[in-house]
């Protein structure tokens, strides 16, 4: 009984101390909130409505960042659904195949790739990828789309399969057996049980795919040209938002293209906070439909 | 394989000097067996004598745990012939499973709902259509005698179930499959005494269809229902 | 259908192998020859810049200092407060204050690092602005960003570990009269120290290769060792960036090689200690290590 | 000798702005950091742009421009300090035959009117435009004294450094970039423009008409370690490392 | 509470109008009992009436579930004096778990080893260090009869123990605990006779220490072990 106590009391000593740093770091979550808002803010009162337009060309007094817009989600879309296909058949790989020690060096890898810097992939793709594209197959510059995209998607894969393999590893363990007993193929079991089962796990697993894409910076600069144009196919230069504002916020404060990144911020800043949202909806659409 | 056993038109499965490991530890050593057309085999022993691995080693499932090793042969004859079961490549063993159909002795539901868990089976293992899977669970949930229980709330959480239920639920969802041999552990364990009969009853009747192992501890109920009797003990079967 | 993944599976298994492993023998054919004593001290005397007596000009060895010391200001910064706010959302994600703040932990999850890289930068401008005229872009501000940004990447993966465990568990804890706490602490975290462990490591991962924040918050191309936390520093990521996309001789692009292997290793090199430190621990809270590796539950 | 002065002194000297700067900063902070350890000066580049505004704010006690303050930057309190001139010249890959452009032909390559190396003599191959970013000195001066404020064509790609433009230049044989001159070497060619060869000389001499001075910016007053460090730079030493890095000093005070 | 009831010295429990819903589905309605002291109370019941559910609701383990209501009085006398167990404050129900221990029909296992599963809970519930835990251990296991058949494997994964040897292991894990009450959930469900019988004159013995309620389908063991039956039938008990 005494140290029934005890143990009590030290728990809500314990509890406290979570309570505490959980209240910290939502007040200095809450703070970053206000900030980006309070910053992005001005674009609504300023009257710069020609940020929403496609023409960028500050010399001439255009700062549409529309185009902007469409390359970033382009590149994100594109790079998170090649991602997601490639990261469910690395998935099913690292649970069904009988290969062990390839699984391990395969889960060792992934957890590994999360490790490399966006940067390495930057500079690999500069003296790899681009001059194949530019002298090998005659595509232009090199620096395109295409390009960014390659280097997303292996920045993104780690991300999703290391989240969908924390999702999925422990269910295989729950239901493998009986499922098998019943004469599921192990293909199966991955499809028809466990897959279904998670998806709005892993419907969790690609959005925070997309918000890396979404978010990346050095990659869309050092590989995707950064031309301020609509693309009209993948080997063409785009520019993306983060690009955008790593480009503009060496221009003089105040000026309309130093503005135009705020815009670009709080455009991100939506994007995301949508992209939450959405799923978010899913998730409750999905619970609504499965009474308990 | 030994030709007098072959000789026997009724004989479905054979173990010969099957010898099963974990991790180093002999559970079973040289247990030799023959299983008959259309008879209800019992299983009984001591708990932890092997029962369930011996189950387990039909429809080749001790495969899934690390750290198993198998000797001897065991063959079955299914519809498609006679299978070597020790010898079938793990492309086969899908199949394998789905003619020899096991209910565990801890009843292991799939997530979801109570009729996804018999919906689901029929459907990716047996490729029938939304239809007849559907018609074919009402029929066996009627048939274990749970039909009444689950009608009004087929959409549920199937681990919202009673240990009984659950337990008839996976004998429910096995008999759907219609197998051709039957392993049933323990079947009846966390049933009263009204359902056991039920249960009982039910297995009488599919003797006609099915070959049938089963593990028991009630000596009453071996006597009801076991055509031959096997007892394992010591890692060897006893008075087979 | 189900077959195909099968073989879509392995097929994606090799293409990803294949694939990195031209990248990473790329990375290493180009800069294992550039490793040596040079590389990272330029022709300065490696010791006296080791002490930092002497600056280091034409080599990476500040950068290296600046990556280490940022990396591990903000993951000390970030670690506890996030595994913290991942168990209480884990908690009860169901009442209003938990749904509140999972809603700003999923948005700010998602944010950006160059809009943190932004906020860290206007930050210093209004802190200039107010109480603090003092205070500039340095090594403090730069680690305080980084952890803003992975706090709430490691709160949702605690989260997501936690609440993905079965529910039996906690009955089971509950039943044997654990409390909350202790159902929480001793029963499911143990169970979900992997998962918060990945996390944690994509975390790290992704302070160590964060350049977008540092851009803007204190990384420079020359500063030798980091001078305090109050000034600004080198970072290897940075410096990459840098010599790879401004080369000016074929030395500054060996440079880049270089730092890029090295960023390689330092990062590996945490890796595997973190993974090492996590099977200890697992070993320690339940008698034998392999426990967990395969526990099908027999039914 | 010119270092003496920084004998006494310690702390730090941060620089940031222009990039075509680099190279000098760099030489001096080497021949200061290894002359007395005890000062410690940082260097970071960004694009003029940043260099305004960085000095502005006092978040760095040097800002380079790569151009004269633009009005409304004069407000801000700032003191400039030129001290070389520089050109801003087209480059090409080295392997381009093509030896001379004309303003006009470098105005519509830029717009996008002309998109392939035959019409201007060379062989059959795409042009693969390459710009500056919006803060760069060097495309301002670019835009305001070649382009003459032609519309740029908007698939051009944008480096952010005059660095970068070299290294993307000197890697893709059908690329058209400028730089500052300082920066030309055999890694890329820079063809004539209307047959004048732009090197630092016919810059200095005002032959070459696409010139600007580059420039150091300070809010208000230099403090005593920052002074020392522009002396050092209008210093003979300072000199050399000037003309070492491709540009042509400038001795007096503006 | 009525004044009846208090007079008698030996009642450690009672029951009053106990109803009890999930998902809005009346499981057990207006349920009266009492528990007297170092008796064994005997629940049974065809499957799924709501035996599990009436055991759960003394150690107020339903509030783990969803949806869930409860109304009607609790109460039990602990050592600590008499506690209205439905009017327990959220953060007394650890201690009332610890004091009221339950053995689940469905073994449920803690993640890790077999010595894990016992050593976890008397750690971290009992405070015991690892001395005494041990000791403890060992005594619980010899008691279940289980000490023989794992004392060399106490670091083996517990979840490759048999059914049964999973069931001992519980219940050994819940006596380990030293609780007051005892909940018991067919704890010999997948026992083999012999083990049966060893549980039986375990659980006899431990009458004089504890009170107990259990479940049983057996019709034989309610005779053999009951001192009271109470029959759940139509969210009822009849026959209190
Ligand atoms: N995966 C495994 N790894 C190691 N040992 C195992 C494994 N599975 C079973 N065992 C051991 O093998 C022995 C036989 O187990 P089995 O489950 O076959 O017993 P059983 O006869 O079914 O007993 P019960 O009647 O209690 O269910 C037991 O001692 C068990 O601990
Ligand atoms: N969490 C829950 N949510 C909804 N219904 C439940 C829940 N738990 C139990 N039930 C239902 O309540 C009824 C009683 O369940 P309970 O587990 O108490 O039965 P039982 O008497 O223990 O049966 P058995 O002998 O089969 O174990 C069952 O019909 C069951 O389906
Ligand atoms: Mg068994
Ligand atoms: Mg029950
Ligand atoms: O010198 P820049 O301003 O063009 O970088």
């Amino acid at each position: 009984m005494q140290n029934h106590k005890l143990t009590l009391k030290q728990n809500s000593w314990m509890q406290g101390l979570l309570m505490t740093l959980v209240v910290t770091s939502g007040l200095l979550l809450f703070a970053l909130f206000c900030f980006l808002i309070w910053f992005s803010l001005p674009v609504f009162f300023t009257e710069t409505t020609s940020v929403f337009s496609l023409k960028w060309q500050p010399e001439q007094g255009h700062f549409g960042i529309l185009a902007m817009v469409f390359g970033t989600l382009l590149l994100a879309f594109i790079s998170t659904s090649v991602a997601f296909i490639i990261a469910m058949g690395l998935n099913s790989f690292c649970l069904l195949s009988r290969r062990r020690w390839l699984v391990t060096l395969l889960r060792t890898l992934l957890r590994f790739m999360a490790a490399i810097p966006t940067v390495v992939y930057g500079l690999a793709a500069l003296f790899l990828l681009l001059p194949l594209l530019r002298n090998g197959l005659q595509l232009g510059s090199g620096y395109s789309l295409f390009a960014a995209v390659c280097m997303l998607i292996l920045l993104i894969l780690p991300v999703i399969c290391v989240m969908l393999d924390n999702i999925t590893a422990p269910l295989w363990q729950q239901y493998a057996l009986g499922a098998q007993a019943l004469g599921f193929s192990p293909e199966q079991i991955y499809m028809q049980v466990i897959l279904p089962h998670c998806r709005v796990n892993i419907g969790g697993a690609v959005l925070l795919g997309f918000n890396r894409a979404i978010g990346d910076t050095m990659l869309p600069l050092m590989l995707a040209g950064n031309a301020t144009q609509l693309p009209s196919g993948v080997f063409d230069a785009i520019r993306s938002l983060t690009a955008h504002i790593a480009l503009v916020i060496a221009t003089d404060q105040g000026s309309e293209a130093y503005n135009s990144l705020f815009a670009a911020g709080m455009l991100l800043l939506m994007c995301s906070a949508c992209i939450c949202l959405l799923s978010r909806y899913l998730m409750g659409l999905q619970r609504l439909g499965q009474p308990e | 394989m030994s030709d007098k056993v072959r000789d026997f038109e009724d004989v479905v499965g054979y173990l010969e000097d099957v010898s099963i490991r974990f991790s180093d530890k002999t559970i079973l050593r040289d247990v030799n067996l023959q299983l008959l057309k259309g008879q209800l085999h019992m299983l009984t022993g001591p708990s932890g004598c092997g029962k369930t691995t011996l189950l387990r080693a039909l429809n080749r499932l001790n495969d899934c745990f690390d750290r198993h090793e198998m000797s001897g042969s065991i063959s079955l004859k299914l519809s498609e012939g006679e299978v070597d079961v020790h010898l079938l490549a793990h492309k086969h063993l899908p199949l394998l499973r789905r003619k020899v159909g096991m209910v565990f002795q801890i009843p292991n539901l799939l997530p979801g709902s109570i009729i996804d868990n018999l919906l689901l089976p029929l459907k990716v293992v047996a490729g029938l259509d939304l239809a007849h899977a559907t018609a074919r669970c009402e029929n066996v949930l009627v048939r274990v005698k749970l039909w009444n229980e689950v009608k009004d709330r087929l959409n549920n959480d199937a681990s919202s179930l009673s240990g009984g239920q659950q337990q008839r639920l996976c004998l429910a969802r096995t008999l759907a499959l219609e197998p051709e041999i039957l392993l049933l552990d323990e079947p009846t364990a966390s049933l009263d005494p009204e359902n056991t009969k039920v249960i009982e009853e039910l297995l009488e009747s599919l003797k006609q269809q099915y070959t049938m192992v089963m593990v028991s501890h009630s000596p009453a109920q071996t006597v009801r229902l076991a055509d031959k009797v096997f007892r394992l003990d010591g890692q060897q079967v006893i008075g087979a | 259908m189900s077959r195909l993944i099968g073989y879509w599976g392995r097929l994606c298994a090799l293409f990803i192998i294949g694939i990195m492993l031209t990248l990473i023998g790329f990375i290493l054919f180009k800069g294992l020859p550039t490793l040596e004593l040079s590389l990272f001290f330029g022709d300065t005397a490696p010791l006296a810049a080791m002490m930092g007596l002497q600056p280091v000009w034409e080599g990476i060895w500040p950068a290296c200092v600046g990556t280490l010391t940022v990396v591990l200001c903000s993951v000390s910064l970030a670690s506890v407060p996030g595994v913290a706010s991942g168990i209480w959302l884990a908690s009860a994600p169901d009442k209003p204050a938990q749904k509140v703040f999972g809603l700003a932990v999923d948005i700010l999850a998602g944010i950006p690092s160059i809009l943190m890289g932004l906020f860290g930068f206007s930050l210093i401008l209004l802190l200039r602005g107010s109480f603090f005229p003092q205070a500039n872009a340095s090594l403090l501000l730069a680690s305080f960003c980084l952890a803003l940004l992975i706090l709430p990447y490691i709160a949702c993966a605690t989260q997501n570990a936690l609440s993905s465990l079965p529910k039996q568990l906690s009955v089971t804890g509950a039943a044997l009269g654990m409390t909350q706490w202790q159902v929480t602490y001793r029963l499911l975290l143990p169970q979900a120290s992997s998962g918060i462990m990945s996390g944690l490591m994509l975390a790290i991962g992704r302070a160590a290769e964060d350049t977008a924040v540092i851009m803007l918050t204190g990384a420079v191309a020359n500063a030798g060792l980091p001078g305090g936390l109050l000034q600004r520093f080198e970072a290897l990521p940075f410096t990459i960036f840098y010599y790879s996309a401004q080369y000016q001789s074929q030395q500054e692009l060996n440079m880049a090689f270089g730092a890029a292997l090295v960023l390689l290793t330092v990062t590996s090199i945490i890796f595997t200690l973190l993974a090492a430190v996590s099977r200890r621990r697992n070993r320690n809270i339940f008698g034998s290590a392999n426990s967990r590796k395969r526990n099908i539950y027999v039914r | 000798d010119e270092l003496s002065p920084f004998d006494e002194m310690s702390g730090q000297l941060n620089i940031a702005g222009g990039t075509a700067h680099i190279p000098v900063m760099k030489r001096a902070a080497r021949q200061i950091m290894g002359h007395n350890p005890d000062i410690r000066i940082t260097i970071a580049g960004g694009g003029s742009g940043v260099g305004v505004q960085q000095v502005a704010k006092g978040l760095v006690d040097i800002g380079n421009t790569g151009r004269a303050l633009k009005n409304k930057e004069m407000n801000l309190g700032l003191n400039s300090f030129a001290f070389a001139i520089d050109g801003v010249a087209v480059i090409i890959h080295p392997d381009n035959p093509v030896n001379d452009l004309s303003q006009q032909q470098i105005i519509e390559i830029y717009q996008g009117q002309i998109t392939n190396w035959r019409e201007l003599g060379g062989q059959d191959r795409q042009i693969h435009l390459f710009s500056r970013d919006e803060a760069s000195g060097t495309r301002s001066v670019f835009s305001k004294k070649l382009l003459k404020g032609a519309q740029l064509a908007a698939n051009a790609n944008i480096v952010p450094s005059n660095g970068a433009m070299k290294t993307a230049v000197s890697q893709d044989s059908g690329a058209i970039g400028y730089s500052s001159v300082g920066y030309i070497d055999e890694m890329v060619k820079a063809p004539t423009y209307n047959h004048i060869m732009p090197t630092q000389e016919a810059c200095a001499s005002g032959e070459y008409p696409v010139v600007r001075r580059l420039y150091m910016n300070t809010k208000g007053a230099p403090e005593e370690l920052t002074q020392a460090f522009i002396d050092y730079i209008y210093s003979k030493q300072g000199a050399k490392h000037i003309q070492a890095s491709g540009y042509i000093a400038l001795d007096a005070k503006p």
